[in-house]
């Protein structure tokens, strides 16, 4: 952005140069060093005021813990963490009142991967590869308990262990995972797809990725001290009777969701005003308003979580008596909280999916979306319906009887806008041109796998059946469908779709190819039959089950050490392609997509458009005669067109 | 896999065409699949035959696999169908890439779609309020006082015409009272076939979930919460009873069978059960929907706990101990 | 960077991050650490134990806990192994004060052989919690309905156990004898009743929650 | 927010630049716009857990301990907190309302704006000592309870709007064309930033505003 354009030369325009961009020495800027000195001090200052503050409390040295000092530790070495990475810089100029210029220098470093950055694709960057990083890490927790599954009696872990081991992959996957579709694909490619040459609000899309590091020790760091036995649902009185893994726990959780409150806003402002001109809510491609939604959701829903995480740190600091019956307070009070975040959480994990799919299926069978409007309306009508179903995790649990048939009803009720977005995947197809590629591949894979997820979900919606279902393994399975059948592999589809845009690399068809059977096969041979062990008796989180399922579990474990080994292709694919190859020269749009972001330069420079192009036909118009999607250059567009303003 | 045959034949099908296809391997397959999953995967899903609610919930479960199933291979047919006979290859050069049809949407197509939907969930809302209004909440837990109760039911445990049985989760057990019984504590879940039982259940200190899995009950155990959930017409034969709400370390030892006895079986039980744990009757609190605590502590203020009244007319008991105060009046006997 | 370079940084990085999975692993699989006290026998078996107020050592110094001996030393576990099929002869060292149990039913012994157990001296099969110096501790192992109860320490004792683990014998403490008897092998988890982790709000987690601590397994070995 | 901030309608044709710049500043006016309006709603959703907290366990008082009787912050602290809250908001919302119509005297503006921030920063730390001065146990209730969970949240907003406040405070005093509606300072983006944080910083006032009584009502008033 030209910042000098419009300032009259010698009128002080009380601006000073942005720190975060453009050439330096490495140690005279903030950046990753800077971080990790100011997380350790900050961690240090925290700890020291949590001691002062609290070591004279009766109930502290009753516990021998101060889970003042370890909540106080965590926080305040996020603060000097994000002090370090320059975070706070912004804000004390504004005190100022100096007001920083964003001037982009095409900076093609490797440095600028680890800094502060403004631009919203390096954000993108590296959301991909935390993102990456942490799938695996929980993968591997995943596959610890599938080794303890092997029998039906304790032999590998501990059973504290165990329950730490299931606590902290359920909470990495529904909380760093949330993130791993609007992370990547959602900060690098809503501007490029929306026309706009760069976000909203650059610092905060930086700020909602230096966040999630963060959270992520903060989180992996609890094992150490312990762990929590609370599952990623995290429910109140066992989370405040638990040890300081707990406290582990709520930050990182808490730290999450502001880190999600902050992408979603980002994306929600930019969607609605940085659009290109001629891009209107009709020409808006449907990833986008996946994203959107999604980032709806996380505005509205993750409050209530960041909110939820600070009420029981009350109670576990300054011991206040929320979630105490004794004194005033209720276990409800964290149900119906946590869900109410909870269950728009379900879908902040699936609207980016099918966002996904909605963009890439017309892609691959070149023809216009089918049922555009009917998707949207789709999208926004599970984004909406998703705030209203809250208590269905609760049918079991005492609580309102009587609501249950209301809520019954708004539960099975979302399958009617998710039946809209199906419609859409099965009209695209409809006398189509199909290509099969990887990207397709795992877009079809994922609403396969979906579909069972989303049938699964019937069961647990209608009261009767979900007295069998809830907290069994066949809940498990339930979701493991929608998010990893659904999320993850639409995250795949997008992955092998747009790295060559991110990257100007493709990855390996075959090896790719290899990567969606493998994952696919073994995918349904781990999780269907789950279904049938949590029908037939197995609770959720308990490795102590009946004999007469071993035989099941077995194959289970079998099948889940075989996705395990269908992420290594994965891996090795994604490194080799992006890390160990030379470059390879690449058609500038390997799929033939009308797609704006494929109308740049690939990959894009600093500012996306040299100017910002006109959009003039929808991004979907396959076979209507239709030209390209936006005017990229000046002649013709010389003046800002009507409806700017 | 350029068929050009194929592809040649499918081009000159028509849109009806197509759908007819579709349309028949769709119908013979659900003509095969539906009274399958009915008649034959359904006398076999959990949770069983073993109570009036577990039937229901079998049923229940039956009735959604018969309506999922229709769907689910229709989406199935139809994806196989596409990809079979509308492929290109993969690799095709961008270049040389053709469009297909110009469809938007199909108006007909959709409003069917949406219509059947609807009707498909509105029918299903229905059908699961239905059961669990005639089935008394069918085995879930339904709240301190639930709006669906069979006959007999009363707010006071005491004068209920139902087997009440007291569950109290605690971590990692649980232990059961028979208010009906003098307020009886068992370490072991025995009830009479036949009748109409009553779980209240509730927690002392973090949440459960009281899981009878082939009586098809489940009820969360909640501190300072009653939980009613009803099973009618148990039938003889073993319990298997889990915790189903991660309650910590050994959430997964709070494994336990119980029994479905005949009722003379059950009365005998019973009568020993109280005699066994008779010296120990006077320390238990007075019943209550639910036990708190005091708050200090979280003990049980002694003063304040008031020995049950044994409910006799079964085997002579022992001499009663000292401590006996204003005992509520005695309940009747379940018969 | 070269090609080999790439490829040299890419397996160093592999490398890292398998030492640290394998890491993190082994350390899981390790902790607690759990040193196992195995008197074995044939056809009977003696443990010995004794339960402390506060273990006075790191990492958990304010916490409960349970010790066993093993040989002529005390050791800070709560795993121990017994024959399958034969008597088990427990003995404990109570030196904790008492508190009355969250639901009185536990305040009474089940499935010991003989029906009670000796304190001091005296057969006992139920104690009143709710009056005098409550209840300590107790052992039970829920899946085969054992339960034994320790009597407290007087509170107002002036000689209470406050040294780090072990306490010596010459401070207040309840000798508890029973018998249990063991049946197929196996893994049994056994535990404490009484809500005996100060601090935490309702007296359970911590110590309650923790293995080497207010509970462990008794490992039924053929 | 005069439309005149874009360079729109010129009749020369723009370079890309200019073209750019023009396109990016009716974004960034906008992304103010609805930004803050989000950021009004996040935080009502977040006030809103802790308001469905109050209602909660009001209606269930647990075990008889919702809230002992007379149980309620002293009028010393909840008292200030209202008056200056709401006299803060009511100054900056009126004065910018009349700067943004190119009525007002930057120096009139400043000066309230001042003490607008003065107030919400005092509000905040009047909260935060009374925080130590209850006169009640945190988990003495659930009504204590409520109030020490949230209390402290609103006095963090309470800081959050003085620190706003501070940076248009600060960005005039250095900048004081910002707020004139000369060229060339109209067209700048300086100026539409400065111009987007204002129409923003009024809109969330009145949110604050709006929580402090709506706080004071629960927990001084309502019984």
């Amino acid at each position: 952005m030209a910042t000098d354009t419009t300032v009259a030369a010698g009128v002080d325009a009380g601006g000073i140069p942005d720190p975060h961009v453009g050439r330096g020495v490495w140690w005279r800027r903030p950046g990753l060093f800077y971080g990790v000195i100011g997380a350790v001090i900050g961690y240090a200052i925290g700890t020291w005021l949590g001691t002062w503050l609290a070591e004279d409390n009766q109930q502290v040295q009753g516990l021998g813990h101060n889970d003042f000092a370890v909540t106080l530790g965590y926080l305040v070495a996020t603060i000097g963490w994000l002090a370090g990475m320059g975070a706070l810089t912004y804000p004390l100029q504004k005190m100022a009142g100096l007001q920083p210029h964003v001037e982009h220098e095409e900076e093609r470093t490797l440095g600028r991967y680890f800094r502060y950055t403004l631009d919203h694709k390096v954000v993108g960057v590296q959301y991909l590869v935390a993102m990456i990083a942490y799938f695996l890490v929980g993968g591997l927790f995943a596959l610890a308990i599938r080794t303890e599954l092997l029998s039906p009696t304790a032999h590998l872990f501990q059973p504290g262990t165990y329950l730490e081991i299931v606590g902290t992959h359920g909470t990495m996957m529904m909380m760093m995972m949330t993130s791993a579709i609007i992370g990547p694909f959602g900060n690098y490619f809503v501007p490029l797809m929306i026309g706009a040459r760069r976000m909203a609000f650059p610092r905060l899309e930086a700020l909602s990725f230096w966040i999630t590091p963060a959270a992520f020790l903060v989180l992996l760091s609890g094992i150490l001290i312990g762990g929590f036995p609370s599952g990623w649902t995290g429910y109140a009185p066992l989370s405040v009777e638990a040890t300081q893994g707990m406290d582990a726990y709520l930050v990182a959780f808490g730290l999450m969701s502001i880190s999600m409150i902050v992408g979603g806003f980002n994306i929600v402002v930019t969607v609605i005003n940085h659009r290109a001109p001629g891009m209107t809510w009709t020409r808006l491609p449907l990833f986008v308003w996946g994203m959107l939604v999604t980032g709806m959701l996380m505005v509205l829903a993750a409050p209530v979580l960041t909110l939820s995480c600070y009420l029981t740190l009350l109670d576990r600091t300054v011991q206040t008596s929320l979630f105490n019956v004794q004194q005033g307070g209720s276990p409800y009070l964290w149900e119906n909280l946590f869900w109410f975040f909870g269950h728009p959480e379900v879908y902040i994990l699936a609207l980016p999916g099918f966002g996904i799919a909605g963009e890439l299926l017309p892609v691959f069978t070149r023809k216009p979306a089918f049922g555009y409007k009917t998707t949207v309306a789709g999208i926004v009508g599970v984004g909406l319906l998703s705030f209203f179903v809250w208590q269905h995790h609760l049918f079991d649990s005492g609580i309102n009887a009587d609501m249950r048939p209301m809520v019954m009803l708004t539960t099975e009720m979302i399958s009617i806008p998710t039946g809209f977005i199906f419609l859409a995947l099965i009209g695209n197809l409809w006398r189509a041109k199909i290509r099969l590629t990887v990207p397709m591949l795992f877009v079809i894979g994922g609403m396969l796998n979906f579909l069972i997820g989303g049938v699964s979900g019937v069961f647990l919606s209608d009261v009767p059946t979900d007295t069998v279902a809830h907290g069994s393994f066949f809940v498990m399975s339930h979701f493991h469908y929608t998010i990893m059948g659904g999320y993850i592999f639409f995250f795949f589809a997008g992955l092998y779709y747009w790295l060559p845009k991110m990257t100007g690399r493709m990855l390996d068809t075959r090896l790719g190819k290899v990567h969606f059977w493998s994952l696919f096969v073994f995918f349904n041979s781990t999780f269907l039959p789950l279904f049938a062990i949590g029908e037939l008796g197995m609770p959720r989180r308990v490795f102590e089950y009946a004999d007469s399922l071993q035989a099941l579990n077995v194959w289970v474990s079998i099948s889940a050490y075989l996705i395990g080994v269908s992420m290594l292709v994965f891996v090795y694919n994604f490194l080799k392609s992006t890390v160990i190859d030379d470059k390879r020269p690449l058609p500038e749009n390997p799929w033939g997509s009308r797609g704006l972001e494929w109308l740049t330069s690939t990959p894009p420079a600093a500012d996306n458009f040299v100017r910002v192009p006109t959009v003039v036909s929808g991004p979907y118009e396959y076979g209507t005669g239709a030209g390209p999607m936006a005017v990229m250059s000046s002649p013709g567009y010389p003046r800002v067109p009507e409806g700017v303003s | 896999m350029a068929d050009t045959k194929a592809s040649e034949e499918s081009k000159e099908l028509t849109d009806r065409d197509h759908l007819r296809r579709i349309g028949l391997i769709w119908l013979v397959l659900t003509l095969v699949c539906v009274p399958l999953v009915i008649f034959v995967l359904g006398p076999h899903l959990p949770p069983g035959t073993d109570s009036e609610q577990a039937r229901n919930q079998q049923e229940d479960n039956t009735v959604l696999a018969a309506v999922a199933t229709p769907v689910l291979l229709f989406i199935w047919v139809y994806i196989g169908y596409a990809v079979k006979n509308w492929r290109i290859p993969a690799d095709t050069p961008v270049e040389e890439l053709q469009d297909g049809p110009p469809i938007r949407g199909h108006r007909g197509f959709q409003t069917a779609w949406i219509v059947i939907t609807s009707v498909t969930v509105f029918a299903l809302f229905v059908f699961g309020t239905q059961e669990l209004w005639t089935d008394y909440g069918s085995g879930t837990g339904s709240g301190s006082s639930p709006v669906w109760t069979p006959a007999g039911y009363s707010t006071n445990a005491k004068d209920s015409k139902l087997l009440v049985v007291q569950v109290i989760g605690q971590q990692w057990r649980w232990t059961y009272r028979f208010p009906q019984y003098g307020g009886v504590e068992t370490d072991t879940l025995v009830i009479p076939a036949g009748k109409t039982v009553q779980f209240d259940v509730t927690s002392l200190d973090v949440i459960h979930s009281f899981w009878a899995i082939n009586l098809g009950v489940k009820a969360d155990a909640n501190p300072g919460n009653n939980n009613i959930a009803f099973v009618e017409d148990p039938s003889v034969g073993p319990v298997d009873i889990r915790c189903a709400e991660l309650c910590g370390t050994y959430h997964g030892a709070m494994a336990q069978t119980g029994q479905v006895e005949k009722q003379a079986d059950f009365d005998a039980w019973i009568a020993g059960q109280i005699v066994l744990h008779y010296d120990l009757l006077p320390q238990l609190p007075a019943y209550a929907d639910f036990y708190i605590p005091q708050t200090d502590g979280g003990y049980y203020d002694p003063s304040q706990v008031t020995p049950p009244a044994v409910d006799s007319g079964l085997p002579p008991p022992p001499p009663a101990p000292a401590p006996s105060s204003a005992a509520p009046s005695p309940a009747p006997s379940s018969s | 960077m070269a090609k080999s370079g790439r490829i040299a940084a890419v397996l160093v990085a592999l490398a890292a991050v398998v030492a640290v999975a394998a890491g993190v692993v082994v350390y899981l699989v390790a902790y607690p650490p759990t040193a196992s006290a195995s008197p074995v026998g044939s056809a009977s078996a003696e443990v010995t134990m004794q339960t402390v107020p506060a273990y006075n050592q790191d990492p958990e110094p304010t916490w409960v806990s349970y010790m066993i001996k093993q040989g002529d030393s005390w050791v800070h576990t709560t795993m121990f192994q017994v024959p399958a099929h034969s008597l088990v002869h427990f003995t404990v060292y109570q030196f904790d004060t008492g508190s009355p149990l969250r639901n009185p039913f536990m305040n009474q012994t089940a499935n010991l052989v003989g029906g009670a157990e000796n304190v001091n001296g005296k057969d006992v099969s139920l104690i009143d919690a709710n009056v005098g110096d409550g209840v300590g501790h107790s052992f039970a192992i829920p899946a085969l309905g054992v339960s034994a109860i320790f009597p407290g320490v007087s509170g107002d004792s002036t000689n209470q156990c406050d040294v780090a683990a072990p306490c010596p014998m010459t401070f207040d403490h309840n000798t508890i004898t029973f018998t249990i008897q063991t049946g197929d092998p196996g893994s049994y988890a056994w535990q404490c009743f009484v809500p005996c982790a100060l601090g935490y709000p309702i007296g359970f987690g911590g110590p309650m929650s923790t293995l080497g601590y207010m509970n462990g397994f008794m490992e039924v070995v053929a | 927010m005069a439309d005149a901030m874009v360079g729109a309608q010129m009749d020369e044709p723009l370079d890309d630049a200019a073209y750019n710049d023009a396109i990016e500043r009716a974004a960034s006016r906008g992304s103010y716009w609805s930004g803050s309006r989000l950021f009004v709603a996040l935080s009502a959703m977040m006030f809103a857990g802790g308001a469905f907290a109050f209602f909660y366990l009001h209606s269930l008082d647990s075990s008889g301990m919702w809230r002992t009787d007379g149980q309620a912050p002293p009028d010393y602290v909840s008292v200030p907190v209202l008056v200056l809250t709401l006299g803060g908001a009511a100054l900056f919302w009126g004065y910018t309302r009349r700067l943004l119509r190119g009525s007002a005297v930057t120096t009139d503006w400043l000066v309230a704006t001042g003490v607008s921030a003065g107030a919400f920063l005092v509000a905040a730390i009047i909260q935060f000592v009374g925080m130590l001065n209850t006169g009640f146990f945190p988990g003495s209730t659930g009504y204590a309870s409520v109030y020490v969970a949230i209390m402290p949240v609103f006095a963090v907003y309470c800081l959050g709007t003085a620190y706003w406040l501070e940076t248009l405070f600060a960005r005039v005093l250095r900048v004081r064309w910002v707020v004139s509606d000369e060229m060339p300072a109209r067209d700048s983006m300086e100026r539409t930033m400065f111009l987007g944080s204002a129409v923003g910083a009024k809109a969330f006032v009145v949110f604050v505003a709006l929580v402090s009584l709506i706080l004071f009502l629960l927990f001084s008033v309502l019984s």
